[in-house]
C-alpha cells in the first residue's frame, strides 16, 4: 500500500515540478491530499498489518497519519495563501508544490517505517525537501538559515547512523541481521547493554535536531524564524513527530532490558534541560517565530520527560505530542495571516493586531491560551498528567522546579502575545497590500476545538489507540 | 430536565460572536437570566429541602459522567453569584455605552461572552467535585476574568495589571493542583474532594491544607498573597469590578471552606493560622485603604479587609469546632458565611456607583472630585448605603454579620480555655480596630467625592446616570437594608449550611431573640429619627432661614475649595501613626528663607504596598533577570551548536562511567 | 424605663454641673446650674443659617445623631432595673449605634467644605476609632467574668467580692470616665473653652450648626455624659440596696462624676495634638490588664 | 596490511589537526579516502562482488577523486588561502588529536566486543570525534565541510568495523556520503560564497537572541 502510494506522490511530485498550469497543480494536489487521506485510513482499517515488506501499520503510526492528514489539508490551503500574498515565479512555486509533496510522504513513510535503516532513509530525505523549502524565499537570511539546518541536521543524522550502527552491532551478537524492530524487540533482552546504551544516547542526540530537543535543538531554532509560516506548521509539528517515532521505537526496545532506567535518567535530563534552555531563552527572544520555535522546544521537552517516568507518563506523552501539533500548526497558520501586516517578524515592530484583523487577533488569543497549556486547552490536560506522572513516580522536586520554568514562559509569552495584539500599531502598514478574510482563521478554531474535545471527552478509539501503541511499555 | 436548558444556554453563547453589535449585550442578559433562573431553582431546592445534597451527571468527561452536585455550600454560594452577576449584568448596559463605537463587534462579543463565562465557572466551580474537572473550570474563571479586566485595552497599564493577574492566577492554580495530586499519591484516594477526605483521615493535615490555603488564598486576596487585587480592580470596567471583588474572590472562600469539610482532627493550629492571616488582612487592607488616592483601588484593599472579616469568622468556627466550643463554632462560622453574602451586595454597589463617577467624569483620583452629590444625588445616596454597610454600622446587613461574630466570641469567653480567650481578646480587638478604621476610610471617601464644594472642573460636566445604571442600586439597596432589618430570616438556611462543619448547631437558635432585637431597635432608630426630623421642619417651618457662606475665619477672599480638606491631608494623622506600614513618599521642596516671592510649590504623595515591593516584586525581577543574564546559548554560531552535543554525550559518558545514573 | 427617665434627668444637669465647678475653681462668678439649659431652649427658638455648599447630608446628620444617641441611652441598664431595650450583645449595638451617630456627624462637617471642620472631623474620626477598642475589651472581660453579654446581665451578675475583682472595678471605672471625656472630646484630648479653631475638635466641627441643629447637638452631648455617668454608677451601686438609696446614690455618683470632668477640665492641660492618639491606646491597654486579671479571677491563670 | 593503513589513517587525523592551508586539507581528505579505499580491498572481501565493486569504486572515485576535486573548485571559485586564525592554537590541537584518540581506545576497550574489530573501531571513532572537534574549532565554513566530511570517514570505517556482515549499513554509509557531498557542496557553498562573498561563518550568524 505504501509503496503505491510513495509512487504516487513522487508522480505527483514531479509532475508538479513541471506543470505549467496552476490549475494542474491544483488538481494534483487535491489528488495527493485525497491520497494522503485515504492512505491514513487504510491503515487504520489493517491496523497491525505489514505493508510492502518494510512497512507496519501500528497505532503510534496510525495517530500520527492522521494528525498528519489533517494538518496537510490545512498546510496546503495556507500555502496557496501565503504564495498569493508574495510574488513568486512559477517556478518557485512549483518547487514549493512539490517538495511539500515529497515532504509529506516522506514523512508518511517514516510513521510506518518498521525497519531501523528505513526509517533513517525517510528522515534523511525529509531533511532534503524540508531544506529545499526553507531556503524558498531566497534571502541571505534564507540561506544562512537552511544552511545551518542542512548542516547540523547532516551532522545529527550521521550521529544517528552511528547509533544505528551500534544498535546493529548489538542485534548482529545476537545473530540478527534484518533490523526490523519486530526482530529487535524480540532479541532486546539478550543484546548486550553497553552497546544499547551507546546506541540510544547516539540516536537520542542524532534526532534531537528534529526533535528541537536538547542537545541538537539551535539550527531548528534559526530555520523556524525563516521558513515559510505554513512550513514552520510542518516543521514543529509532523516533523518532531517523525523523530518521536524514531525515539519512541529504539525506547520500546531499550525498555525490555535492563537498561530502562538508564534510558529514563537520560530523558529526564535531557527534557529538563529542554525546558530550562527554552525558558532561559525565551526571556531574550525578539522575533515572534522564535518565540513560538522556543515553546515547542518546552513541549517537546515535557514530552520527554512523560516518556521518562513512565506510568501515566507514556499516555501523557502521547497525547501531548499530538495536542501540540493541531496547536502549534494552528499557531504558525496565524503567523502567516500576521506576517502580511507587519513588515518583519520582530515584535517590537508590531502592535494592535486585535483591531487589525479581529477574527485572527481572537484565534491568536485562543492560540496563546492553549500553547500555554491553560485550559480549556487539552494540552492542559495532557500536561496535568503528565505532572501527576512525574509526582507518581517520586521527582516532586523536578515538577515544582519545571512549574516555576512554565510561570515564567506564561510571563513571556502574555507579555509578547498582548504586545502584539493591544500595543499601538506601527505607521509603516500598507492597508491595501493586506488580503485578509475571516473564514481564513477558521482552521485555526477547527483544530483548537479539536483539541479542546479531544481533551475534555476523547473518544474510544482514540484512546484506545493511544493505549495500543503504549501497550508494550506496561 | 433542566440540566439541558443549561447545557442549551452554555452552547447558545457562542452565539455571540456572529450578532451584530446592539443585539448582543441582549442576547448576553438573555443568556445570563436563563443560567441564574435555572441555577438558582437548584439552589434553592438544595438549601431549602433537608436532603443532603443534590446531584445529577453533567457532561461526559474521560467516559465517565461528570456530577454536578450541590450541597448547602455549594446552593448558598450560587445564590450569591447569581444575584451579583444579575446586577452586574444590568449595570453593564449604562457602563458600555461609551464603549460601543469605540470597540469593534468582535471586542465587545469577547467581553460578553468572557463576563457570560466568568458566570459559567464560577457557578460550576462550586458545583463540581471531581479534582480535574474543579482545575479546569477553576483556571476558566481566571482566564475569562483575566479577558474582562483587559477591556480597556488602549491603555499600556491595564495590559501590564492584566498578565500580572494572569501570571498570580496561575500560581495559584498551581498550588491547587499540586495538593490535589500529593493527596491523591500519598493516599490513593479517587481524584476528588471527596478523596481529600482519604487523606486528611490518615495524615497530619495542616501541611495540604497550607498548600491549598496558598492557592485558593491567592484568589481570594489574603494578605500577602493579594499583590494582583489592588491593580486588577481599578483596571477593569466596573461592573466586572463588581463582580470580580464581590463572587470571585469569594471562590477563594469556598475552596477553603470546602477543604474544610473534610478535616476532622488537628483543626486548632488551622484555625488559629487562618485567623492569624485574616487578622493581618483585615488590619493591613484597611489602613492600605486610608492612603489611597484612586477610589476603586480604595475598594479594592477594602475587598481585602472583608476578606479578613470572613477569614475571622471562619477561624473562629474551625478553633471553636477543635475547642469543642458549639457557640464560637457555629457562630463564627455563621457570621463568616453570612459576611459573604453581605460583602457581595455592599462591595458590588460601591463598585457600581464608583463606576458611575467614574464614567460621568472620566477620573478616579478622588482628589479631584468633590461636591457630586448636588449633580448625582441618587448615586450620592447609593454609595453612602454602601459605605455604612461596608463599615459595618447598624441598622445595615454589613453589622449583622460582624455582630454573629462578636456574639459567638463574647459567649464563648467564659467557657473558653484560656488560650483561646487570649485569642479571642486578639480577635475582637482586632474586628473592633477594623471597624474604626473602615468608618475612618469611608468618611473620608464619601465626603472627599461627594460633599464639599468641586475640587477640579472634571466635575462641572458630570450628571446624574441614566436610571438603567440605578436600577440594580436599588436591588442591592433592598437586599442590603431587608438583611439588616430582618436578619431572622437568614437562621434557617444559615444553621442548614453551618451543619456541614459542626453537628451541633443549636447555639444558633439561642441568637433569633438577639436578632429580634436587633430589628425592633433598628425600627426604634427610624422612627426617632422620623420623630426628630418632623419636629425639626416644624420648628424651622416658623423660622428664618438663611444663607451664608462657611465659616472661614473671618477669611472670605478666595473661594472655599482652596482650603478645603483633601484626602491626602485628611489621611495625613493617620498615616503618621502606621507609616511604617503603609510607606507614604512625600514629595515637596521646602520654602527658603530668602524666598520673598515664593514660585509655585506642588506636594505629592505616593503610598506603596510593602508587602507587594518586598514579598513578590523585588524577589521576581531578581529571579527573571537571573534567568536572562542565563540566556546566551543561542548565539548563531554552528560551532558552539555542535559543541553542545558533544559536551552532552561527554557528560553522559563520564555520568556512565561514574555510576551516577 | 427607670433608667432612661434617671439619665434624661440627669443630663439636663451635667453641662451646668460641670461649668459651675470649673467657675468655682477659676473663682469666676457662677451662671446658674441651668445655664445650658436656657441656652438650648433660646437656640430653639432661632432659626438656622446654613451654607450654600451643604447638601441633604447636612441637615440630615444631627436628627441621626441625636437618635442614636437617644436610642442607645436605651440599652443603658440602671443597677437591677433592665433599660428599655435588652439582649445578648447589645453593647456592641451601642457601641456601633454611637459610632454610626459619629460618623454622621463626620460627614456632616465635611459637607461645609471648610478646612478647620474637615481638621476637626477627621481628628474625631481618628480618635474614636482608636477608643472603641478600650470599651470592647472591658466589655469582654465582664462577660469573661460574669459569663453574660448584655448590658443588664453584666451588671446584674457582677459581684465584686474579692480584692481583685475591686481593682477591675476600679479600673473600669477610671478607663469609663476617659473613654466618656475622649467620646464627648473634653479635657486630655480637646479643650471645648479653646479660641483657635485650629486646635479644636468637636467645637470646630458643629461651628456651622445653628439653631435646632446646634440644639440637638448639645443635648446629645449632655445624654453621652449622663449614659457614661450611668454605666460608672453601674459598677459602684450593690444590687442589695434599697431603691431609694439606688437612686440617691445614682444621683450623687452622677453629680461628682460631673464635677470629677469640672477638676479635669480645670487641673489637667489639654494633650499635644500629636501625643492623642498614644494616650488614647494607652487606656486600650490598661483595659487589657483588666481582662488579665479577669482570667485570673476565673482561675484561668493560675497564680501562686 | 590494514594494521598499516589503519596506523596512516590515524596519522592523516593529526596531520590535519597539524595544517592551516586549506589546499592541504583536501589533500589530505583524498589521501584518507585512499586509504579506506585500500582498507575495503584488503578487508571487505567477503561479501558477494557486486557490493564489494561498488563499494571498491565508491571509496575512489567519490571520495578520494570526485570530491576533493569538487572542494578544489569551490575553494578556486572563492579563492580561499588559509584558514584564518582558528579558535586555539595548533598544538593545543595535537594535544586534542592525542587525547581523541586515547578516549576512543578507552571506549572500544569499554565496548570491547568480538563482533567487531576493534582496530579499526578506535580508528573510527577517534575520527568522527576528531571531526566534530575540528567543525568546532574552525571559523571558515569551507572547513566545517572539510570536517563534515572527516566525520563521513570515520562513519565509513565504523561500519568497516561492525558493519562487514550485512552490507545494507555501508551502503547507506555511502549514500549518505554521496547525499551530503552532491547537495551541500554542489549548492550551497557556492551560494554562500556568492551572497556573502566569503565563507566566513560570522556572516552566518545573524539568526540569534541578544
Amino acid at each position: 500500500m505504501l509503496f503505491i502510494y510513495t509512487i504516487t506522490s513522487i508522480v505527483i511530485s514531479l509532475s508538479i515540478l513541471f506543470a505549467k498550469k496552476n490549475t494542474l497543480t491544483k488538481v494534483l494536489s487535491v489528488v495527493f491530499i485525497i491520497a494522503q487521506i485515504s492512505l491514513s485510513f487504510i491503515a487504520f482499517l489493517r491496523i497491525g498489518e505489514v505493508d510492502s515488506l518494510y512497512f507496519k501499520f501500528d497505532a503510534l503510526g496510525i495517530l500520527l497519519g492522521f494528525v498528519l492528514s489533517i494538518l496537510s489539508v490545512a498546510t496546503f490551503y495556507h500555502s496557496t495563501l501565503y504564495l498569493k500574498r508574495h510574488e513568486f515565479s512559477r517556478r518557485q512555486e512549483a518547487i514549493y508544490y512539490s517538495s511539500l509533496v515529497m515532504l509529506i510522504a516522506s514523512m508518511m513513510n517514516a510513521y510506518f517505517a518498521e525497519n531501523v535503516a528505513l526509517l533513517w532513509v525517510c528522515i534523511e530525505a525529509t531533511t532534503l525537501f524540508i531544506t529545499i523549502l526553507i531556503f524558498h524565499e531566497r534571502t541571505k537570511e534564507a540561506l544562512e538559515a537552511t544552511w545551518k539546518y542542512l548542516f547540523i541536521s547532516s551532522v545529527g543524522v550521521a550521529i544517528a547512523f552511528i547509533g544505528i550502527l551500534f544498535l546493529s552491532m548489538a542485534a548482529n551478537s545476537t545473530g540478527i541481521t534484518n533490523l526490523s524492530y519486530e526482530n529487535l524487540l524480540s532479541v532486546a533482552n539478550q543484546m548486550n547493554t553497553n552497546w544499547l546504551k551507546v546506541a540510544f544516547i547516539l540516536i537520542l542526540a542524532g534526532y534531537s535536531v528534529k526533535l528541537s530537543l536538547f542537545p541538537l535543538y539551535a539550527a531548528a531554532i534559526d530555520a523556524k524564524t525563516i521558513a515559510p509560516s505554513p512550513i514552520n506548521a510542518l516543521m514543529s509539528t509532523a516533523l518532531v513527530n517523525v523523530a518521536f517515532v524514531a525515539i519512541f521505537r529504539t525506547f520500546i526496545i531499550i525498555s525490555q532490558t535492563s537498561t530502562m532506567a538508564w534510558a529514563q535518567n537520560i530523558l529526564i535530563i535531557t527534557g529538563v534541560v529542554s525546558i530550562f534552555i527554552a525558558t532561559i531563552q525565551l526571556t531574550r527572544i525578539q522575533r515572534l517565530k522564535r518565540m513560538y520555535a522556543f515553546s515547542s522546544m518546552k513541549h517537546v521537552g515535557v514530552i520527554a520527560i512523560g516518556l521518562a517516568v513512565g506510568g501515566l507518563g507514556y499516555y501523557a506523552a502521547i497525547l501531548h505530542l499530538i495536542f501540540h501539533s493541531f496547536v502549534k500548526a494552528s499557531i504558525y497558520y496565524q503567523v502567516g495571516a500576521i506576517r502580511q501586516f507587519f513588515k518583519t517578524g520582530w515584535i517590537k515592530d508590531t502592535g494592535n493586531y486585535f483591531k487589525l484583523n479581529p477574527v485572527g487577533g481572537l484565534a491568536l488569543i485562543l492560540c496563546e491560551i492553549s500553547v500555554l497549556s491553560i485550559p480549556p486547552s487539552g494540552l492542559f490536560v495532557s500536561e496535568f498528567l503528565t505532572f501527576k506522572a512525574i509526582i507518581m513516580s517520586g521527582h516532586l522536586y523536578i515538577a515544582i522546579f519545571l512549574f516555576l520554568l512554565l510561570t515564567v514562559i506564561i510571563y513571556v509569552f502574555s507579555k509578547n502575545t498582548y504586545h502584539l495584539l493591544f500595543a499601538e500599531a506601527p505607521v509603516d502598514i500598507d492597508y491595501d497590500k493586506i488580503k485578509t478574510v475571516p473564514y481564513e482563521s477558521a482552521s485555526q478554531f477547527i483544530l483548537l476545538f479539536l483539541v479542546i474535545y479531544l481533551g475534555i471527552s476523547p473518544p474510544q478509539f482514540f484512546t484506545d489507540l493511544i493505549y495500543a501503541a503504549t501497550a508494550i511499555l506496561n | 430536565m433542566d440540566i439541558i436548558f443549561f447545557k442549551i444556554a452554555i452552547i447558545l453563547t457562542f452565539v455571540l460572536f456572529f450578532l451584530p453589535k446592539q443585539f448582543q449585550y441582549y442576547w448576553g442578559l438573555f443568556l445570563h437570566i436563563s443560567i441564574i433562573s435555572i441555577s438558582s431553582i437548584w439552589a434553592v431546592q438544595s438549601l431549602f429541602s433537608d436532603v443532603q445534597s443534590l446531584s445529577f451527571p453533567f457532561i461526559l468527561f474521560f467516559g465517565e459522567p461528570l456530577h454536578i452536585e450541590i450541597d448547602k455550600l455549594s446552593a448558598f454560594f450560587l445564590l450569591v453569584i447569581n444575584f451579583t452577576v444579575l446586577t452586574g449584568a444590568l449595570y453593564a448596559k449604562g457602563y458600555l455605552i461609551p464603549y460601543f463605537n469605540k470597540k469593534n463587534k468582535i471586542e465587545l462579543a469577547l467581553h460578553y461572552f468572557s463576563f457570560l463565562w466568568l458566570h459559567i465557572s464560577m457557578l460550576l466551580v462550586v458545583m463540581f467535585r471531581d479534582a480535574l474537572a474543579f482545575l479546569i473550570i477553576w483556571e476558566l474563571m481566571s482566564i475569562s476574568s483575566f479577558l474582562l479586566v483587559i477591556f480597556e485595552s488602549e491603555k499600556k497599564e491595564t495590559i501590564k495589571i492584566g498578565i500580572k493577574y494572569l501570571v498570580q492566577m496561575h500560581i495559584g492554580a498551581v498550588f491547587i493542583m499540586i495538593a490535589f495530586i500529593l493527596a491523591f499519591v500519598r493516599s490513593g484516594g479517587e481524584f476528588s474532594f471527596d478523596g481529600l477526605a482519604v487523606y486528611f483521615e490518615s495524615h497530619n493535615p495542616f501541611l495540604l491544607f497550607l498548600i491549598f490555603f496558598i492557592g485558593f488564598g491567592i484568589k481570594a486576596g489574603f494578605i500577602p498573597l493579594h499583590s494582583w487585587l489592588p491593580h486588577a480592580h481599578p483596571a477593569a470596567p466596573s461592573h466586572v469590578s463588581g463582580v470580580m471583588s464581590g463572587v470571585m474572590i469569594k471562590m477563594g472562600i469556598y475552596g477553603i471552606l470546602r477543604v474544610l469539610t473534610y478535616i476532622h482532627h488537628d483543626l486548632f493550629d488551622i484555625g488559629l493560622f487562618i485567623l492569624i492571616i485574616s487578622l493581618i488582612s483585615g488590619v493591613l487592607g484597611v489602613s492600605l485603604a486610608i492612603v489611597q488616592h484612586d477610589v476603586k483601588k480604595l475598594l479594592a484593599y477594602h475587598s481585602i479587609e472583608n476578606i479578613g472579616i470572613i477569614g475571622i469568622g471562619i477561624g473562629l468556627g474551625v478553633i471553636g469546632v477543635a475547642k469543642n466550643i458549639p457557640v464560637l463554632a457555629v457562630l463564627g462560622f455563621a457570621g463568616g458565611i453570612l459576611h459573604v453574602l453581605n460583602h457581595s451586595l455592599f462591595k458590588s454597589l460601591l463598585f457600581y456607583t464608583a463606576g458611575s463617577v467614574y464614567r460621568q467624569t472620566h477620573t478616579r483620583n478622588i482628589e479631584q472630585l468633590g461636591g457630586l452629590i448636588k449633580k448625582m444625588p441618587k448615586t450620592a445616596l447609593f454609595f453612602l448605603l454602601g459605605a455604612l454597610a461596608i463599615s459595618g454600622l447598624p441598622p445595615f446587613n454589613g453589622f449583622i454579620s460582624e455582630f454573629f461574630i462578636y456574639a459567638g466570641m463574647f459567649k464563648s469567653l467564659h467557657s473558653a480555655g484560656l488560650y483561646t480567650d487570649i485569642i479571642l481578646l486578639f480577635s475582637f480587638s482586632g474586628l473592633v480596630l477594623i471597624g474604626g478604621l473602615a468608618i475612618f476610610c469611608f468618611t473620608k471617601v464619601f465626603s472627599i467625592i461627594f460633599l464639599g464644594t468641586p475640587r477640579s472642573n472634571k466635575v462641572a460636566q458630570a450628571t446624574e446616570v441614566e436610571p438603567g445604571m440605578i436600577f440594580p442600586n436599588f436591588l442591592i439597596g433592598f437586599m442590603i437594608i431587608l438583611i439588616g432589618f430582618a436578619p431572622m430570616l437568614l437562621v434557617k438556611p444559615l444553621a442548614s449550611i453551618v451543619s456541614i462543619f459542626t453537628i451541633d448547631t443549636t447555639p444558633i437558635q439561642q441568637i433569633i431573640p438577639t436578632l429580634n432585637g436587633i430589628s425592633i431597635s433598628s425600627g426604634i432608630f427610624i422612627v426617632l429619627i422620623g420623630i426628630v426630623w418632623i419636629l425639626r421642619a416644624w420648628q424651622q417651618k416658623k423660622q428664618i432661614i438663611k444663607q451664608g457662606n462657611t465659616w472661614g475665619c473671618g477669611y472670605t477672599g478666595a473661594n472655599p475649595a482652596l482650603h478645603q480638606y483633601t484626602a491626602t491631608s485628611y489621611a495625613d494623622n493617620f498615616g503618621q501613626l502606621s507609616s511604617h506600614l503603609v510607606n507614604i513618599k512625600k514629595e515637596y521642596k521646602e520654602f527658603k528663607e530668602n524666598e520673598v516671592f515664593p514660585k509655585e510649590k506642588s506636594f505629592e504623595t505616593h503610598s506603596s504596598d510593602i508587602f507587594e515591593d518586598y514579598l513578590i516584586l523585588t524577589p521576581a525581577n531578581h529571579f527573571y533577570s537571573r534567568l536572562k543574564k542565563m540566556g546566551v546559548l543561542q548565539t548563531g554560531k554552528i560551532q558552539h551548536y555542535l559543541l553542545y552535543s558533544l559536551l552532552f554525550l561527554i557528560v553522559i559518558y563520564l555520568l556512565t562511567i561514574l555510576n551516577w545514573i | 424605663m427607670i433608667s432612661f427617665l434617671c439619665i434624661l434627668i440627669t443630663a439636663l444637669f451635667f453641662a451646668g454641673i460641670i461649668s459651675k465647678v470649673k467657675a468655682k475653681i477659676g473663682a469666676r462668678k457662677m451662671p446658674s446650674i441651668l445655664q445650658p439649659l436656657y441656652d438650648v431652649i433660646r437656640l430653639f427658638k432661632k432659626g438656622a443659617i446654613y451654607s450654600p455648599t451643604i447638601s441633604i447630608i447636612f441637615k440630615m446628620a444631627p436628627p441621626i445623631y441625636f437618635a442614636s444617641i437617644i436610642l442607645a441611652s436605651f440599652f443603658i441598664p440602671l443597677f437591677d432595673e433592665k433599660g428599655v431595650l435588652s439582649f445578648d450583645g447589645d453593647f456592641v449595638f451601642f457601641a456601633y449605634l454611637l459610632a454610626l451617630g459619629k460618623f454622621m456627624m463626620i460627614i456632616a462637617a465635611m459637607d461645609t467644605g471648610s478646612g478647620f471642620e474637615g481638621m476637626g472631623a477627621n481628628r474625631e474620626a481618628l480618635y474614636s476609632m482608636l477608643v472603641e477598642p478600650a470599651f470592647f475589651i472591658i466589655m469582654g472581660s465582664l462577660a469573661l467574668f460574669t459569663n453574660n453579654t448584655s448590658f443588664q446581665e453584666l451588671y446584674y451578675n457582677l459581684h465584686l467580692g474579692t480584692d481583685l475583682s475591686l481593682i477591675i472595678g476600679i479600673a473600669s471605672i477610671y478607663i469609663l470616665v476617659y473613654i466618656a471625656m475622649v467620646e464627648n472630646s473634653r479635657m486630655p484630648v480637646d479643650d471645648p473653652k479653646t479660641h483657635l479653631e485650629l486646635t479644636m475638635v468637636h467645637e470646630v466641627m458643629i461651628l456651622d450648626n445653628s439653631g435646632f441643629d446646634l440644639a440637638l447637638m448639645n443635648i446629645a452631648a449632655w445624654l453621652k455624659f449622663a449614659i457614661y455617668g450611668t454605666l460608672i454608677s453601674n459598677f459602684m451601686i450593690q444590687s442589695f440596696w434599697p431603691l431609694y438609696f439606688k437612686i440617691i446614690a445614682f444621683l450623687i455618683i452622677q453629680a461628682s462624676f460631673a464635677s470629677l470632668v469640672g477638676l479635669l477640665e480645670s487641673f489637667r492641660a489639654r494633650n499635644k495634638m500629636d501625643k492623642n492618639p498614644q494616650w488614647i491606646i494607652m487606656l486600650s491597654s490598661i483595659a487589657v490588664i483588666i481582662f488579665l486579671t479577669t482570667l485570673i479571677i476565673t482561675n484561668k491563670i493560675i497564680l501562686n | 596490511m590494514t594494521y598499516l593503513l589503519i596506523i596512516l589513517y590515524a596519522i592523516t587525523l593529526v596531520y590535519f589537526a597539524l595544517s592551516e592551508r586549506v589546499k592541504k586539507f583536501i589533500w589530505i581528505l583524498s589521501i584518507q579516502g585512499a586509504i579506506l579505499f585500500g582498507v575495503v580491498l584488503f578487508s571487505l572481501n567477503k561479501i558477494e562482488l557486486f557490493d564489494f565493486l561498488f563499494i571498491l569504486l565508491e571509496t575512489i572515485l567519490v571520495k578520494s577523486i570526485v570530491i576533493p576535486w569538487f572542494l578544489n573548485k569551490v575553494r578556486k571559485h572563492n579563492n580561499l588561502k588559509r584558514e584564518h586564525e582558528p579558535y586555539v592554537p595548533v598544538f593545543f590541537s595535537l594535544i586534542m588529536v592525542v587525547l581523541i584518540l586515547l578516549i576512543s581506545f578507552v571506549l572500544s576497550n569499554y565496548l570491547n566486543n568480538s563482533q567487531m574489530r576493534a582496530q579499526y573501531f578506535t580508528v573510527a571513532i577517534a575520527s568522527v570525534l576528531f571531526g566534530i572537534y575540528f567543525i568546532i574549532t574552525h571559523k571558515n565554513i569551507f572547513s566545517h565541510v572539510v570536517g563534515y566530511l572527516i566525520i563521513e570517514n570515520g562513519i565509513f570505517l565504523l561500519t568497516l568495523a561492525v558493519g562487514s556482515v550485512n552490507p545494507l549499513m555501508v551502503n547507506l554509509a555511502v549514500l549518505l556520503d554521496v547525499f551530503m557531498g552532491v547537495l551541500v557542496l554542489g549548492i550551497f557553498i557556492n551560494h554562500i560564497g556568492d551572497t556573502f562573498s566569503s565563507v566566513k561563518s560570522e556572516h552566518l550568524s545573524k539568526l540569534k537572541d541578544n
